[in-house]
């Protein structure tokens, strides 16, 4: 791995070029924050930024830390109350894309953000649903930005938050078309077209295969014509430093 | 709505030990004064609600002020968990917390079914989840025109919700702006609503996207400058992220919490 | 959304025969210019969706475009009947209308439904009523968690909605203030929404209660000064009272409306 | 009768007087908006007026000649959207009196403003529903202002638009009381309280119980200490005037 990026810029990268002029983008907190504003301002200066606290067309002058930052609100289109937002935009399918996050996530693309071990006595209590649920059957296209590792990539989820395609992959009936793309410090996995189940399609520079299995806790498959992720570009590089450092930005 | 009442007076008024409590506010906005001052009256066993507990519930449940929880994400936004609650989930300190969870769109409807005074709400969500077996407030409900199923959630009505605000008015009119999140529906689904406010005027601006809401469904109303720090209030103040991000570290460890609690006159509340 | 079209344009790309049209506007905003339009085109067989048909449409029912009506309050407001309403569904003259009726209440929520793509929406009314008899639009569901029973109403998913509003931006972003009645709700269930507005601006000002809907929710966008005559944009003109009046004697008779049908460069549509 | 008011004044003025301070008091077209506007200029300045149209606190300086006038939301307190009104305002219960009219009404206050005749070929097409059948269900108390007449009196309404108590007064199961006053031109009926059926309990000066009986469809019965309203005031009528010819009031 060069020594100007590593893997989290990498994941950050490959997320936010999933992002097209036009697209309605739901964005939550953490890595999807990042990838989006990333977008904007790089190659998608039209895509919309939605946040589920209510602002629409957001155009945050520099990274906001928090989905209620004050000027997300105060650059956005347009600002609805959250069962607006939930009910009017994400439910009704307006989101183009929705970025997840998750704490483990299930060969058939479904997320847990609950807890680990039992519901009612969790071994660990984590923050639970926000937006995910909906977010997961309404967006048209699901992108879930995570790293990989056998704590994460598991072969069946304590608790499901948010349905991917279902417990054998054939269950999914909500609107949207799923988890299409699942971006990971190792590279993208994606859907079978067959059988739903997550296969690597493309691996980051630098990454081998056998790394990718190893921090997967099931029997990971491959594309025959795996891809390699292209490396992240100086432009792309310097923006990512300059949200991070929370420069403010003119769009 | 009687004149404005200071807020201990307010929250001795129409706080009960077991209420139902929302305070709402979606990272604006969060009524942090209005808790503090719950905690410091030493109300018990309430059931809080709140879309994002944040660390305004983190520290009530820390404090031994519930004893169960209706929530959709409990996170620290931007910074990690929220320790006190994990510690009461995980560990029961100071005692067992029950969780009730939604998402974001499920508890934004049981709020919207609560202020229409409906026993519940109809979305497009949750199916296929395991939230579903809770199945006390997470259910079915099939279209009678399509036969299609949908989820529905049971309708949350709040004993008291609590909002801040930027301006009343003389008459008790409360106006606010900026993101307005479920507050609406938060009040207009509770029995009794509190609001603090930054100040009090004449007339009120012209806001583009402001809520009002009229006195006649208020039960309070005190004057609280900068009663939502360190959650922030568009035009008066800007969120206080150095906070947010030194919670972690007060709330990791139970005698840091408790030294804080002391330090804010909150050590009668922990009585764990 | 395109740079702002003419409306005639607007109209002949996004209205077609048989297309389910709703034009919204509660006494205020009513889109009287986009109506005039569509019957100068000659559209026929649409279904119309409005709460408040009201005098305009009076005069599209008159002018023979429509097959089917929905509505909730077929009135003339603060006048009496709208008479060509009642020649269409007494004496289908100039052909039948079949009418499916709601109350506010059983409409709003289905434009409320439909703008979230939702099946059905619940509410608190019409038990009891002979409005029941309409099945296929009104019906009933059982709360899964109380066992109560409430009335449901199947969503309204217009084809086309439009609307007049006072401003857009040079984006395309509208801008609506008063008495935005249920327009937010009826632009979002259609599949296609065109907004007549009174006036292009740099930078929307400050609005109390205003609905800003954004571009990409909208097909086009037309400047039409004053084209909510004689309904009004509150800030931009008054209710004009007297035509509301004057159109009861107008209306009351079919020689005095193909009169004034001709008069407005309409007779081509009368064709009954 | 005296010379100078008649009996649509004495409707006016008796339903303005079962409005009183502090109620919120949902108006409608018609003789509602005069009735409610007038109890505001005179002995309830602190009635809240709630139009459907979305305006809550609403203090028109005259008298507004629909529900949808400029001077509505420009005086209101706050502007709502139409849905928001009929869930959050009046399907909560949040209105304490709603005044409605009727094309006929039956001794169980069940109420028609639909048609004449039957409903898919009318003799006779009304306005139809607007939002009475949700204020009849859902407001605290609900007067019905109507002519009384055996065209209005009817036996058997043509179509239920709103629910009074049920075709045999007692299927009532909505959350508000249902019409507690029906105010004519005659006097005013209450529901008996066994029974709820309609029963004349006052009349106005000047009215006779023959006159009441031959203006009512059903065999009207009056109550056994039947009282008589009192006459307009010079101040009622004074305002009364003032509103129908739009004086601009100061409240």
């Amino acid at each position: 791995m060069p020594e100007n990026w590593n893997s989290a810029d990498m994941m950050n990268v490959a997320a936010a070029r999933e992002l097209h002029d036009g697209n309605v983008c739901l964005v939550g907190v953490g890595p999807p924050n990042l990838a989006a504003n990333l977008a904007r301002h790089t190659h998608a200066p039209d895509c919309r930024l939605v946040y589920e606290s209510g602002a629409i067309d957001a155009k945050p002058r520099r990274l906001p830390l928090s989905i209620g930052d004050d000027d997300l609100a105060a650059t956005a289109t347009s600002v609805v109350s959250v069962p607006e937002m939930f009910n009017y935009w994400v439910g009704a399918g307006r989101i183009d894309v929705g970025f997840l996050g998750a704490a483990q996530i299930d060969k058939f693309g479904n997320i847990n953000t609950t807890v680990i071990g039992d519901h009612d006595n969790p071994k660990t209590r984590l923050p639970g649903a926000g937006g995910a649920p909906e977010i997961a059957a309404n967006a048209g296209r699901v992108i879930v930005i995570v790293k990989q590792s056998t704590r994460t990539f598991v072969e069946k989820v304590d608790f499901v938050t948010s349905v991917g395609y279902g417990p054998t992959g054939r269950e999914r009936q909500a609107p949207g078309a799923g988890p299409t793309l699942v971006i990971t410090d190792h590279g993208v996995l994606e859907p079978d077209p067959e059988t739903n189940e997550l296969t690597m399609t493309r691996l980051h520079p630098g990454v081998t295969v056998e790394q990718a299995r190893a921090a997967t806790g099931w029997d990971l498959k491959f594309a025959a014509d795996i891809q390699s992720v292209p490396e992240p570009t100086e432009t792309e590089l310097d923006m990512l430093r300059r949200l991070r450092a929370r420069e403010v930005i003119d769009a | 709505m009687p004149r404005p009442v200071p807020l201990d007076e307010a929250i001795a008024t129409h706080v009960h030990d077991g209420d139902t409590v929302a305070l709402e506010g979606f990272t604006h906005l969060i009524p942090f004064a209005a808790a503090h001052e719950i905690a410091r009256q030493g109300r018990r066993h309430l059931k809080l609600v709140r879309m994002t507990p944040d660390v305004v519930y983190d520290q009530l449940i820390g404090l031994g002020v519930a004893d169960e929880l209706i929530f959709s994400y409990g996170g620290n936004p931007g910074v990690g968990s929220l320790h006190r609650l994990r510690d009461a989930v995980e560990k029961h300190w100071p005692h067992k917390v029950v969780v009730h969870e939604h998402s974001h769109a499920g508890l934004a409807n049981a709020y919207v079914a609560g202020a229409g005074r409906l026993p519940f709400a109809v979305l497009r969500g949750y199916r296929g989840t395991d939230l579903e077996q809770q199945s006390d407030i997470i259910s079915r409900v099939t279209c009678p025109f399509t036969g299609e199923e949908l989820a529905a959630v049971r309708a949350v009505n709040p004993d008291v919700t609590v909002i801040h605000a930027q301006l009343a008015d003389r008459a008790g009119n409360v106006m606010l702006w900026g993101l307005t999140g479920v507050q609406r529906e938060a009040v207009l689904a509770a029995d009794r609503a509190i609001v603090t406010v930054e100040e009090i005027v004449d007339e009120f601006p012209e806001r583009t996207g402001a809520v009002i809401l009229p006195e006649w469904v208020l039960k309070a109303v005190s004057v609280v400058p900068n009663g939502a720090w360190p959650s922030y209030a568009l035009g008066y103040s800007t969120r206080d992220n150095d906070f947010y991000q030194q919670w972690d570290a007060v709330s990791r460890d139970r005698g840091a919490f408790l030294a804080w609690a002391k330090e804010n006159g909150l050590e009668a509340a922990a009585d764990a």
